[in-house]
Formats: structure tokens, C-alpha cells, sequence
């Protein structure tokens, strides 16, 4: 069983770490097209990342050890969460149940170190997209845990491979619109967690409407190859798990060749196609003022809390 | 304007990028970690605003510098290249000074526009310091006043290579 | 003679030791004499506590000359849980005061009143009936006052601070005496053991019940009951904050334990919400105030206020699932309970130390005028660093196991099949997330803005680590919160023990299994993996650097701009903006700005002056008004004494006459 | 019409209910609204049509078509007049922001399922566990005629609780006769259009439909 969950793991680190950078590249691409240019390639975000590294960083006066060690915490962490959400496969280490609650709070130790970044540069930009970056990510929290309760009612564990599982015997369940609502909020945090359009624009210049942007405006060379592939993971990572829910099969149930290649072909479709429509669907939008996020929030809390007391009443009723 | 109209105006138009010309013959000393991919720093030194025009229809969807590995950055820490166009006016001076300092190695600065270049028709004037190269080292120069975006991409093109 | 007898006669020496030695050794030896000794007091409290806590018995009785006859202390297993808490916290944060106090702080009554204030922190737990144990209770009402009270003579603030915590604490005391005295005229007798056969389902019992609750709730800081909290805990000093907070508040949880599972075990399920609401406001308002809050300690006084929520609802919660007969959740939600009373002492008393060091070495609480300490004091920024980690309940941390038991056993309650439940939890859920996800602002904006980037103001910039002392004991209890979230299944275990909980336990040596829900985790393990990933980024990043070393440049960047001033940086009120307008209607700040504009011009201005004070709604809206009623009434209260001896003869023959007429009646 | 089928199609009908009238009180656009309610009175349709055919109730079915045909098409299409009529676009200012009412929501929603617990209980089934749907919308209903200024919003409102009784009337007396539904319906086209006209008439008065603005009328 260890020895099954370590070549998994490995293999879902390995593969996200690959793939996340040319998730990005596939995602502008869509967008490029879509606004009549030819666009950079899907490889791009690949070599953004390969003449970053072989930069040089700049460290400012004043600045501390956090500008150097948040970038290493925040990719530790995404490549955590990688491990934890099942991507290619359900295997675990027995040890280490993929448990929503211990995930979510891992992806938050990245969220804290990119806030910390952000407040140690000392600049006004790096203060203002820390402050926006916690508010959000406060305020989304409700939405999170609110969604992963509503999953977990049918099978009655926060175990992600559990409910992939339960999910995979039962597919009438992911089409219930209790699941249907816990996943659209669950995917309305993630859009938010991840500053994608409409609560962040990752395109932006502008530094007063900046958020995700703005905390690493003072990071350069490696260490901002660090934090931009660090970020990426935890889209691939989240869009994955949105995936896995959404669509649970093809998901290696243990471990062989044959199962891991096809997790890994349906991770890469599923990836692919979420990817898209969620460029697609930006093109679409509108960055929402900063003052109207919270409502965007408080909606997504609506579905989620729905979802809850639907899936009490519906189960039981 | 609509969901439905948006989708209509996106299947209308389709492509609007130019097809690339080809690659123009590059002698530049240019670092090869910047091959393929190249961020841009625009500075504004002084400029009228002429050049700032250019290099946004050279960043288009018609021209698309993107497409070639270059992109415009927020901050000169993710830059490679900075982009002056303009005299540099006093109160520019120091600020550009700082912009390139700021800027990690290897890097380039382009001077684009005949600003840029010598002064053109602003040589002289009580607020210039002067052009780009007396104050910091200039690696490429784009003549025109102002220079074509075709020009404009040239330039960037002879960077990145693509 | 019992080992937990030994323990009871040894703190009773150690502190008559101490008091001796506070009051007679030389001021330049006393905070290091009479430290040791209140040390060992704490010491003496915590092994006693795991004496009873691992089934000891022992009774002490000490003879008293009131006439309400004699204090009994003979702590249980639940007793013996807080023992240990508060004993280990009283040692790290005196082993602190030794290097820290300075000035009013090292007279002797302060350190005579810090041995008393540990002892009758032991011995509340202690108690085995309800007169010894209000007379513990008032005795460390009152020692704690005194240790508030320090610096009165060369501040306000501190004297009205004093003044709240004065009337709150009384005030609780009031509600207890009336609670206990209806509990034992119910079950004739003020012993616990003739309490506990008062049937819960009597309407004596719950009419104790809330009068109890609201003692207890009014001592732990609940919301609407917080107010003296956020003003004691700023103007005491900072090892006596960090007791209050950490150990002594917690006695209200004890208290809230007592009552609900030791002395009226199944009460009925609205005895859980009322926990639970009282426990959700709590966390609400507090964490929110806190993540608005500029003053240091404010802050960590009102995240009490939070975690003091979150433990009542976690309480709340195992009660309502025991009404319903769901007892493997239930049990799990109360060793949530005592998992947060263990992990928040850690990390507060971490959090309190470290607030103390940065007011020692800057002068300054205000964080507004912070930063760019971590360079300048990197021992209390470490500290600081994993107490707000703790605070923040993110992993490896104290914090995070036991919000995730918390979580754990809310998500489990569907099966009790109701209606109540069914409504109940996923608010509950909401709460805690709310909390936990504004607590992580609040610690980030705490952290951040003290100790990184560059200082705000001139204290900050001539900040200087604190001494040898200070530094071990902020380094014992940082690791401490570390060694808690590593390896909670000994707390789990001790928990299970303490309040007699099933389905909880351990995996291995130090993982938490709540087996009664099927839920386990093992920070080791975690952490092993997370390490294990982080090794490839390392080396890789060590390699880099080998390869291209990092340059360093003057300024940070801000679009080239010349005069780049530390005041240009985000502030702690800054930082908060956002949240503090996106809760506008609940924390209703008063902002002013004022605009100078030079000579007659309409659009050239001079100057902006910006104004924000966030004040605590509860206080104004909830408390002022009765203040200025009770003004009122005591005015008019001193018509009735103007001097005149004869009115008071007059007062007292009115008086004998009335009971004359009652009499003959 | 298989028992699972029927009860797969009554929980999507609701759900789809259910979440127009949260997305009504959402959005403040008015355009929105109107299609919202369009899609609601469908919904309310498909729901009543799905009963009829699993109970092979013609009459029901001759009801799905009349709720189809008056809340799917001429309510909304006379809505949607008069907004052109007002120019109004968006509501400006509710009395509630968005986030509160969306908070308010959660908790009305919460109340609505503690209610019909007792229907729950006494005839366990899927059109029965659908009920609490149709209060939520009551509810609903409520809230926006009760925080919303627009006279369109009013009417939005006023709807939505209307589709709100029709939906419990639906579900737990297995259909109402035919003749009933017909005089509740026209009664509601009545007020709708009466409103319309009124509406109308004092937007050309006085240039706008808040109801604050009303208030002077009195005078």
C-alpha cells in the first residue's frame, strides 16, 4: 500500500509539475485565439520558467529571509496538495488520509507565504495585494469547507478518495443537484482562491487593481519561477480536483501501468477541457470591483449552504 | 453587449494577427538564456506619446508581439528588457536610472524612437537631460519618429529569436 | 500519603516560600528568588495535574477560619487536565517575568500576588465543593487584580482597565454564588458529588445551568460578556496577560465542563445551542475585532475571545449530539474542546510572551508603528512566527489539530437524523470557517506587519533582542505549540481520559485518532511527505544559487520613485481596510477625514488627515447605557448619606424598628 | 414513467426552481429577471407536466400547458414591456445589499426546510421533499418585494411568490382542478397588467417607478 501511494504520488507531482506550466500556456492560448492573435504556444509558461531560473534575484534592502524561503514554502505546498487530491488515482498512504480539511489548510500555508511575500517587499503594492489577497481568501473560506461538508454527507467521510469512490459506483450521484451545487461553488472558490477572472485579472498591469500581481511585483529570477510555478500547481491542482469530482472516471482505483496511464490520459483531457472553458468563460467577463467580490462570495456560500441542507433533507426526507 | 453578440463578433472576426513576416537577421549580442521568451518593461523617459501608440498596436492583436515570446510586465524585477522611449527629461533621469538598475541580469534596454535616439526635435530644449544612451547603456536602437510597429517587433523579434 | 496529596502540600509550601521571599529578599534578587519559587509553584501544580489526571486521588483539606466551613481540594481526572495546563503556562510565562518585570511589576506585592494568582489556579480545578471553589475563585479574582493593577500609579488606562475587570469578574462571582447556591439547595449539599444527583432534566438544574454558564461565560470572555478583556489584557503586564489569557481564562471552559458534563451530565440539547450560539458570537465578534485591531495585545485579547467561541462551541456542539444519543461525534466534539483549551494555551502564552518582548525592546504596542523586526529581534520572530502559525490553526501547529477535530466531529453529526442538528451544523461549520479564515488575516497582518519589511516608526528601528531568560522561555512554549501539533495523540489520549470520552485516541505514538468517527491524522507523517517534497526545490534553488548568487539592490521597487519612504508601506490599518468595510455594519468604525486645502483654492490641498477608531459596538450599545443608570442611581444613592450622624442614627433606629414590626408579625 | 425517473425529474425541476429565485435575488439586472422568470414558470411547467404524466392526468397536463404559456411567455413578455417602457435596466439601490439579502437567503431557506418538516414526515416521497422548494420561493418572494424599490422588482417579486404557492399547491394536493388554476391565473395576468398600466402611467408622470418616489403620492 506505501509502496503503491509513493509511485502515485510521484507520478502526480511529477505529471502537475509538467503539466501546470502548459495548463497556463493552453489557457492564454484559448484566450489568444479568441481575441484574433495567434498567441505564444502552449509552451510558453515552460519557457518563461527556463530563462527564469537562470536569472539572477534581486534582494532589496529591508527585505528578509521570507523573500527567498516564501517561493520554496508556497511550491511545497502546491506540490503537497498535488499528493493529497486524487488526480491520477485514489491509492493513500494509509498514514495520511486525503483528507478536504488537512488539503485545504495546506494550500492555505502557500496562500500565507504569497501574503508574506507580499508584505515583506515593504512597498505599497506588495501591502495592497496582501491585504486583497487575505481578504478574499478569508472570506472564501466559508464557501470551501461549507462545499467539502456537502460532499461528504453521502459517504460520511472528508476523505477525497472516499468520495471519488463513491462517486465512481454510484454516477447518478454526480449529476444530483446537491453535487451539482456544492461543485459550482466549490469552483466559484477555486476561481477566487486562485485569482482567475472575475475576481483578479492575471493579464493586468495596472498595479492598483492588481491582487494576485501585486504581492509578487518585487520578486525576480528564480524565486518568481518558484512563485509562478507554485500558483500554477495549485490551479492544475484545483482544476483537477473539480475534474476528479465532476468526472470520476478513468481514476486509478490501485496501482499497475495500465491504470496509472489511463488516469494519467483522462487527467490530461479533463485538465484540457476545464482549462478551456474556464479561458473560454473569461473572455466573457469583467473583473468585478473589489467591493463586489464579497457578493460573488456570499453567493457561492448560498449554493454551498443549499447543498448542506438539500442533501440532509433529501437523504433522510 | 450580449453573451450571444459577443459570441457572433468572436466567430466574425476571427483572426486578425498578420501573417509573420520572416525572421529578420539578428547580429545581436543578445544573452541566449532570453531566447523564446522575453519580458518588456516600457519606460516612458519623456516621450509624446507617439511611440507609447506604436508599441501598444505593436502589442495588438494585428501585429501580436506576443506570439513571438515577448510580453509586457508590470514591474522591471520580472523584466528582461526595458523599452525607453522619449528624451529623458530631468525629473526622468533618476527614475530611469533606478528602472534599469532594477532590472536583474542579463538584461537589455531598447531605445525606441528618434527621442530616444539623438533627442530629435526636443535637442536642446531647458528640461531634457538628454537621450537615452547618455544615461543608461542602450543595446538596440529603433529609429522613427515613431517607428512603425513592424519596427517595433523587429526589434523584439531580434531578442527573442522567434 | 497520595502522590496528588504530596502535590496539593508542596504547592502550598512553595508558596508560602515565595510569599517570603517576595517580601524579603532584596530587590536585586527577588525577581530571580522569588521567580524560582513561583516556578516551582507551577511546576509543583502541573505534576500534581497529571497525577490526578493518570486516576490519583487525594484530598486536602485546609481549615479555614470563616465560618463557611473548610476548603476541600481533591482534584479528579478533568480537574487534573486543567491542572497541567494551567501549572505549564504559569511556568513558562514566570520563568519569562523573571527577566521581564521591571519597575512596579518586581515590587513585592506583585510577585506575592503572582504565587497566589498560580496557586489559586490550581486549586480551582482542584475544588471538590462548591465553597472551596468559589473561595479559589475570588481568591484568584483578586490576586489577579492586583497583578493588573501594577502599573496604576503612572497610567490611566490601567486604573480603569482594573475598574472593568473588577466589576466583570464580580459580577461573574455574583452569577456563580447564585447558580451553586441553587444547585445545592436542589440537591442539599455543596459538595460536587450531592450536585451531580440533582436530576438534569429538573427545572432547578437548568436554572443553575444558567447562571452558571453566565458566570462562567463572563470570566472566559464570551461575547457580550468580553468587555473587560480587550482593556485588561493591553495594560497588564505581559507574562501576567499571558496567564490570564492562556490559563486563567480557561477556567471558565473548567467551569463550563463542570457544569455541563461532570455535575448535570444530559441536559437537554437547548443547553448545546445555547453553547453554541453563545460560542459562535464569541468567535465571530472576537476574531473580527482582532483582524481589525491595531494594538498588539488588543488583538491577541480579543482571538482569545475567539478560541474562548470556538471552545464553547465545540462543548455546545457535543452536548446537542449526547441529547440526541450520537455519542462517538459528541465525544469527539468535546475532545475538540480540550484539544483547542491545550493548543490556545500554547500558542496564546507564545503569542503574549512575544508581544511582551517587542513592547519591551520598542516601547510600542501599536503595530502601526512596527516593523522590520525579524532582522532586529530574530528569536521572538521565530516565536512570534509559529505562536501565529498556532493562532492561524494551519499545520504543524497546536491550532490546526484541533480545529480539524472540530470540523471533524461537526461533519459527522448527520447521524442523529434531526431536523435541529441538520440546521445547526452547517452554520456551525460556516462559523468556524468564517473564524479560522479571518484568524489566518489577523495572524498574517500581525506577523507581517511587525516583524518584516522596515520599520514604521523610531522605536521599532532601535529595537534590541531581549535577554537570555526571556528568550528560552518564548522558545520552550514556541516549541512547544510545534511539539503539540506534531504529536497531539498523547493530548488526545490525555483528553479521552480526562472527560471520559470513547472513539477517541491515538495512532502510533503520536498521531490523533477520533476511531469513533473514522477520522485520523498523523502530522508526522505529513510532515515527512511535505519535507520529502520540499528536499527537490531546495537543492534545486541551492544549486541556482550557486550558480547565479543573489544581487542586492537599495531600494524595493516602486515605479523608480526617488523618496521612498517607510511610511509608504502597508499598515496594520491599512491592512485591513478591506475587511473592515466589508463588515462595515458589524463593526461600524468611525472614520473622519480632514481635508486642509491651501488659501482659497478648491483643488489644491494642504493636507488629508485621516482618522479611524474601531470601537467595541457591544460596549457602547450594550453597556454604556447601564453604566450611566447606575451613574444616575448613585447619585441620587448619596442624598441617603450626607454626613450627618444624626441621619444615621435615624438610619438604624428605622432599622430596628422594621425588624421589631417583622418580628411581632 | 419509471419511479426513479419520475423522481430524478422532480428533484431537477425543483432544483431548477429553487436557484432561479437565488439567482433573483442576486441579480440586480432587470433583463436578468425577466429571463429568469421566463425560465421559473417553465420549470414550474415541466414539474406540473412530469406529475401529470406519471399520474396520467390529462387535465394536469392541460394545466402544465396553460402555466407554460402564461408564466413561461406573456407574463414575462408583459414584464418585459413595461421594463422598456420604465428604461430601467438594473435596480439601482435596494434597500439590502446583495450580500445581506444572500445571507438572509441562506436563513430563510434553513426556516423553510424546519417547516415543512412536518409534510416531510406525514408522506415521505419525492414530491413531497420538493415542498420545501416551494416555500423557499414564498419566502423569496418576500424578501425582493420586500427590499427591492423598482416597481419592477416589485413585480418580479410578486411572481415569484406566486410561482411559490403554485408549486406547494402542485405538490401537495397532486394538482389543482383545471377551472381553479385558470381563475388563479388570470387573477395574477389581471394584477400584472394592472400594475403595468399603472406603472406606466407614473413613469410618464413623473419620469421614474421607485416605489420611494410613490410615497409623495399621498400627498
Amino acid at each position: 500500500m506505501n509502496i503503491g501511494a509513493a509511485i502515485l504520488a510521484t507520478v502526480q507531482v511529477t505529471a502537475m509539475v509538467i503539466l501546470s506550466p502548459i495548463l497556463v500556456g493552453l489557457m492564454r492560448q484559448v484566450r489568444a485565439r479568441m481575441e484574433g492573435r495567434v498567441g505564444a504556444g502552449v509552451l510558453q509558461p515552460w519557457r518563461d520558467l527556463r530563462k527564469l531560473f537562470a536569472k539572477e534575484s534581486l534582494q532589496a534592502q529591508g527585505t528578509s529571509w521570507v523573500m527567498s524561503l516564501g517561493p520554496v514554502v508556497l511550491v511545497a505546498s502546491s506540490a503537497l496538495v498535488c499528493v493529497l487530491v486524487p488526480l491520477v488515482g485514489t491509492v493513500t498512504f494509509p498514514l495520511i488520509p486525503d483528507d478536504l480539511f488537512v488539503m485545504v489548510s495546506v494550500l492555505l500555508i502557500g496562500t500565507v507565504a504569497l501574503a508574506l511575500i507580499g508584505l515583506d517587499s515593504g512597498s505599497a503594492f506588495g501591502g495592497m495585494g496582501s491585504s486583497r489577497h487575505m481578504t478574499i481568501a478569508a472570506l472564501v473560506e466559508p464557501t470551501v469547507l461549507v462545499a467539502v461538508y456537502a460532499l461528504s454527507i453521502p459517504v460520511g467521510s472528508s476523505s477525497l478518495s472516499l468520495i471519488v469512490d463513491a462517486r465512481l459506483l454510484d454516477p447518478a450521484s454526480v449529476a444530483s443537484p446537491v453535487s451539482l451545487l456544492a461543485l459550482v461553488a466549490l469552483f466559484i472558490a477555486v476561481v477566487a482562491e486562485t485569482g482567475r477572472m472575475p475576481v483578479d485579472n492575471p493579464s493586468t498591469h495596472l498595479e492598483l487593481t492588481m491582487i494576485h500581481e501585486a504581492m509578487v511585483l518585487e520578486s525576480s529570477g528564480r524565486d518568481l519561477a518558484w512563485l509562478e510555478l507554485g500558483s500554477w500547481m495549485r490551479l492544475g491542482a484545483l482544476l483537477g480536483l473539480v475534474g476528479s469530482l465532476l468526472v470520476p472516471w478513468g481514476i486509478a482505483g490501485d496501482v499497475t501501468p495500465l491504470t496509472l496511464l489511463v488516469g494519467l490520459l483522462m487527467l490530461i483531457v479533463k485538465l484540457a477541457v476545464l482549462g478551456s472553458a474556464l479561458a473560454a468563460g473569461e473572455v466573457f467577463l469583467a473583473k468585478l470591483r473589489l467591493f463586489r467580490v464579497p457578493e460573488l462570495l456570499a453567493g457561492s456560500f448560498v449554493l454551498a449552504f443549499l447543498a448542506v441542507t438539500a442533501s440532509y433533507f433529501v437523504v433522510q426526507g | 453587449m450580449s453573451l450571444i453578440g459577443l459570441v457572433r463578433l468572436i466567430r466574425r472576426t476571427g483572426r486578425v494577427a498578420e501573417a509573420a513576416p520572416p525572421l529578420p537577421e539578428g547580429s545581436l549580442g543578445r544573452p541566449a538564456s532570453l531566447a523564446g521568451s522575453v519580458q518588456v518593461r516600457h519606460v516612458d523617459a519623456g516621450s509624446c506619446n507617439g511611440c507609447e501608440v506604436e508599441i501598444a498596436a505593436a502589442f495588438g492583436p494585428v501585429y501580436d508581439a506576443e506570439r513571438y515570446g515577448a510580453r509586457l510586465v508590470a514591474s522591471p524585477r520580472h523584466a528582461d528588457l526595458v523599452l525607453v522611449t522619449g528624451v529623458v527629461t530631468r525629473n526622468m533621469a533618476q527614475p530611469l536610472r533606478r528602472t534599469v538598475e532594477a532590472t536583474p541580469r542579463p538584461r537589455m534596454v531598447i531605445a525606441v524612437g528618434d527621442c530616444a535616439r539623438n533627442c530629435g526635435v526636443f535637442a536642446g530644449a531647458y528640461g531634457v537631460a538628454g537621450a537615452v544612451g547618455d544615461v543608461v547603456d542602450v543595446d538596440l536602437e529603433v529609429p522613427g519618429c515613431p517607428p512603425e510597429p513592424d519596427a517595433i517587433v523587429r526589434a523584439l523579434r531580434q531578442v527573442t529569436g522567434r | 500519603m497520595t502522590l496528588v496529596l504530596g502535590g496539593l502540600l508542596a504547592q502550598l509550601a512553595l508558596t508560602c516560600v515565595a510569599v517570603a521571599a517576595a517580601v524579603f529578599v532584596v530587590p536585586k534578587r527577588r525577581a530571580l528568588v522569588a521567580g524560582a519559587a513561583v516556578v516551582g509553584i507551577a511546576m509543583a501544580g502541573a505534576v500534581t495535574g497529571v497525577f490526578a489526571l493518570s486516576g490519583g486521588h487525594g484530598s486536602l483539606t485546609v481549615p479555614m477560619t470563616l465560618p463557611l466551613g473548610p476548603v476541600v481540594l481533591a482534584p479528579d481526572r478533568l480537574g487534573g487536565f486543567f491542572m497541567v495546563v494551567a501549572g505549564l503556562v504559569g511556568a513558562v510565562a514566570t520563568l519569562y517575568g523573571i527577566g521581564y518585570v521591571r519597575g512596579p511589576a518586581a515590587s513585592r506585592t506583585s510577585w506575592s500576588a503572582m504565587a497566589l494568582f498560580l496557586l489559586a489556579l490550581q486549586m480551582v480545578p482542584a475544588a471538590a465543593d462548591a465553597v472551596s471553589f468559589l473561595l479559589c475563585w475570588e481568591l484568584m479574582a483578586v490576586a489577579s487584580t492586583v497583578l493588573l493593577l501594577a502599573d496604576h500609579a503612572r497610567r490611566a488606562p490601567v486604573r480603569s482597565a482594573a475598574l472593568w475587570y473588577a466589576a466583570m469578574t464580580h459580577f461573574s462571582f455574583v452569577m456563580l454564588l447564585l447558580g451553586f447556591a441553587v444547585l445545592a439547595a436542589a440537591g442539599d449539599g455543596t459538595g460536587f458529588a450531592a450536585m451531580a444527583r440533582v436530576p438534569a432534566d429538573s427545572g432547578a438544574a437548568s436554572v443553575a445551568f444558567v447562571l452558571l454558564i453566565v458566570g462562567f461565560a463572563s470570566k472566559a470572555g464570551i461575547v457580550p460578556l468580553h468587555v473587560w478583556l480587550p482593556r485588561a489584557h493591553p495594560e497588564a503586564p505581559s507574562h501576567v496577560s499571558a496567564v490570564m489569557s492562556a490559563a486563567m481564562v480557561k477556567m471558565g471552559v473548567y467551569g463550563a465542563l463542570l457544569v455541563s458534563i461532570r455535575l448535570l451530565p444530559g441536559g437537554p440539547a437547548w443547553w448545546g445551542l445555547l453553547l453554541i450560539a453563545l460560542g459562535a458570537v464569541s468567535a465571530l465578534y472576537g476574531i473580527l475585532q482582532a483582524s481589525v485591531a491595531t494594538d498588539l495585545k488588543r488583538m491577541l485579547a480579543y482571538s482569545t475571545s475567539e478560541n474562548i467561541g470556538l471552545m464553547y462551541l465545540a462543548l455546545g456542539a457535543g452536548l446537542l449530539l449526547r441529547s440526541y444519543g450520537v455519542t462517538e461525534p459528541a465525544d469527539s466534539a468535546i475532545a475538540a474542546c480540550l484539544l483547542l483549551v491545550v493548543g490556545h494555551a500554547a500558542f496564546k502564552t507564545t503569542l503574549f510572551l512575544g508581544a511582551g518582548s517587542i513592547l519591551h525592546a520598542t516601547g510600542e504596542r501599536d503595530l502601526d508603528r512596527l516593523g522590520g523586526l525579524g532582522a532586529r529581534m530574530p528569536v521572538t520572530s521565530a516565536a512570534f512566527g509559529i505562536g501565529a502559525l498556532g493562532a492561524a490553526a494551519l499545520p504543524i501547529t497546536s491550532g490546526f489539530v484541533a480545529e480539524w477535530a472540530l470540523l471533524q466531529s461537526l461533519i459527522h453529526a448527520p447521524a442523529t437524523q434531526d431536523r435541529l442538528v441538520a440546521v445547526v451544523m452547517p452554520v456551525a461549520v460556516a462559523v468556524v470557517a468564517l473564524t479560522a479564515g479571518l484568524a489566518l488575516m489577523a495572524f498574517v497582518k500581525a506577523y507581517g506587519i511587525a516583524f518584516l519589511a522596515r520599520p514604521r516608526g523610531e522605536g521599532a528601528a532601535a529595537a534590541h533582542e531581549s535577554g537570555l531568560g526571556m528568550r528560552v522561555a518564548m522558545g520552550i512554549s514556541a516549541s512547544t505549540v510545534v511539539v503539540l501539533g506534531l504529536a497531539p495523540g498523547p493530548v488526545a489520549r490525555a483528553a479521552a481520559a480526562a472527560a471520559d470520552l470513547s472513539g477517541v485516541g491515538a495512532v502510533g505514538w503520536w498521531g490523533i485518532d477520533l476511531f469513533g468517527i473514522d477520522a485520523l491524522l498523523d502530522p508526522v507523517a505529513l510532515t515527512v511527505l511535505a519535507v520529502a517534497l520540499a528536499v527537490p526545490v531546495v537543492l534545486v534553488s541551492a544549486r541556482l544559487a550557486r550558480r547565479q548568487p543573489r544581487r542586492r539592490v537599495d531600494l524595493t521597487w516602486g515605479c523608480g520613485g526617488v523618496r521612498l519612504s517607510p511610511r509608504m508601506q502597508y499598515t496594520a490599518t491599512s491592512y485591513a481596510e478591506p475587511l473592515s468595510r466589508v463588515f462595515d455594519d458589524a463593526l461600524r468604525p468611525e472614520r473622519d477625514v480632514l481635508v486642509t486645502h491651501a488659501g482659497e483654492s478648491r483643488y489644491l490641498v494642504e493636507r488629508v488627515q485621516f482618522q479611524q477608531n474601531v470601537g467595541d459596538i457591544v460596549e457602547t450599545t450594550a453597556y454604556r447605557p447601564g453604566i450611566r443608570w447606575m451613574d444616575r442611581v448613585g447619585v441620587l444613592a448619596r442624598h441617603l448619606q450626607n454626613g450627618s450622624i444624626h441621619r444615621y442614627l435615624a438610619y438604624a433606629f428605622v432599622a430596628l424598628l422594621a425588624v421589631l414590626v417583622v418580628v411581632s408579625l | 414513467m419509471s419511479a426513479s425517473l419520475f423522481d430524478q425529474l422532480i428533484s431537477l425541476s425543483a432544483g431548477v426552481l429553487l436557484l432561479t429565485s437565488v439567482l433573483l435575488v442576486w441579480k440586480r439586472s432587470l433583463i436578468a429577471a425577466v429571463r429568469l422568470l421566463a425560465l421559473q414558470g417553465a420549470a414550474l411547467a415541466a414539474m406540473v407536466a412530469v406529475i401529470g404524466v406519471f399520474e396520467s392526468d390529462l387535465e394536469l397536463l392541460a394545466v402544465a400547458g396553460l402555466v407554460l404559456l402564461l408564466k413561461g411567455f406573456v407574463l414575462p413578455f408583459v414584464l418585459d414591456r413595461s421594463r422598456v417602457r420604465t428604461g430601467a435596466v438594473r435596480e439601482e439601490t435596494p434597500l439590502m445589499n446583495t450580500t445581506s439579502s444572500l445571507l438572509v437567503l441562506s436563513l430563510l431557506t434553513m426556516l423553510a426546510y424546519l417547516v415543512s418538516q412536518p409534510w416531510l414526515a406525514l408522506d415521505p416521497g419525492p414530491t413531497t421533499a420538493a415542498v420545501p422548494v416551494g416555500i423557499s420561493l414564498v419566502l423569496y418572494g418576500f424578501l425582493i418585494l420586500t427590499t427591492r424599490r423598482h416597481a419592477i422588482s416589485q413585480l418580479v417579486g410578486f411572481l415569484v411568490l406566486d410561482n411559490g404557492i403554485a408549486t406547494v399547491a402542485f405538490l401537495t394536493s397532486g394538482g389543482v382542478p383545471f377551472v381553479v388554476e385558470l381563475g388563479a391565473s388570470l387573477d395574477v395576468l389581471l394584477v400584472v397588467l394592472i400594475l403595468r398600466v399603472l406603472g406606466g402611467r407614473i413613469t410618464d408622470e413623473f419620469g421614474g417607478a421607485y416605489l420611494d418616489e410613490l410615497t409623495e403620492l399621498r400627498d
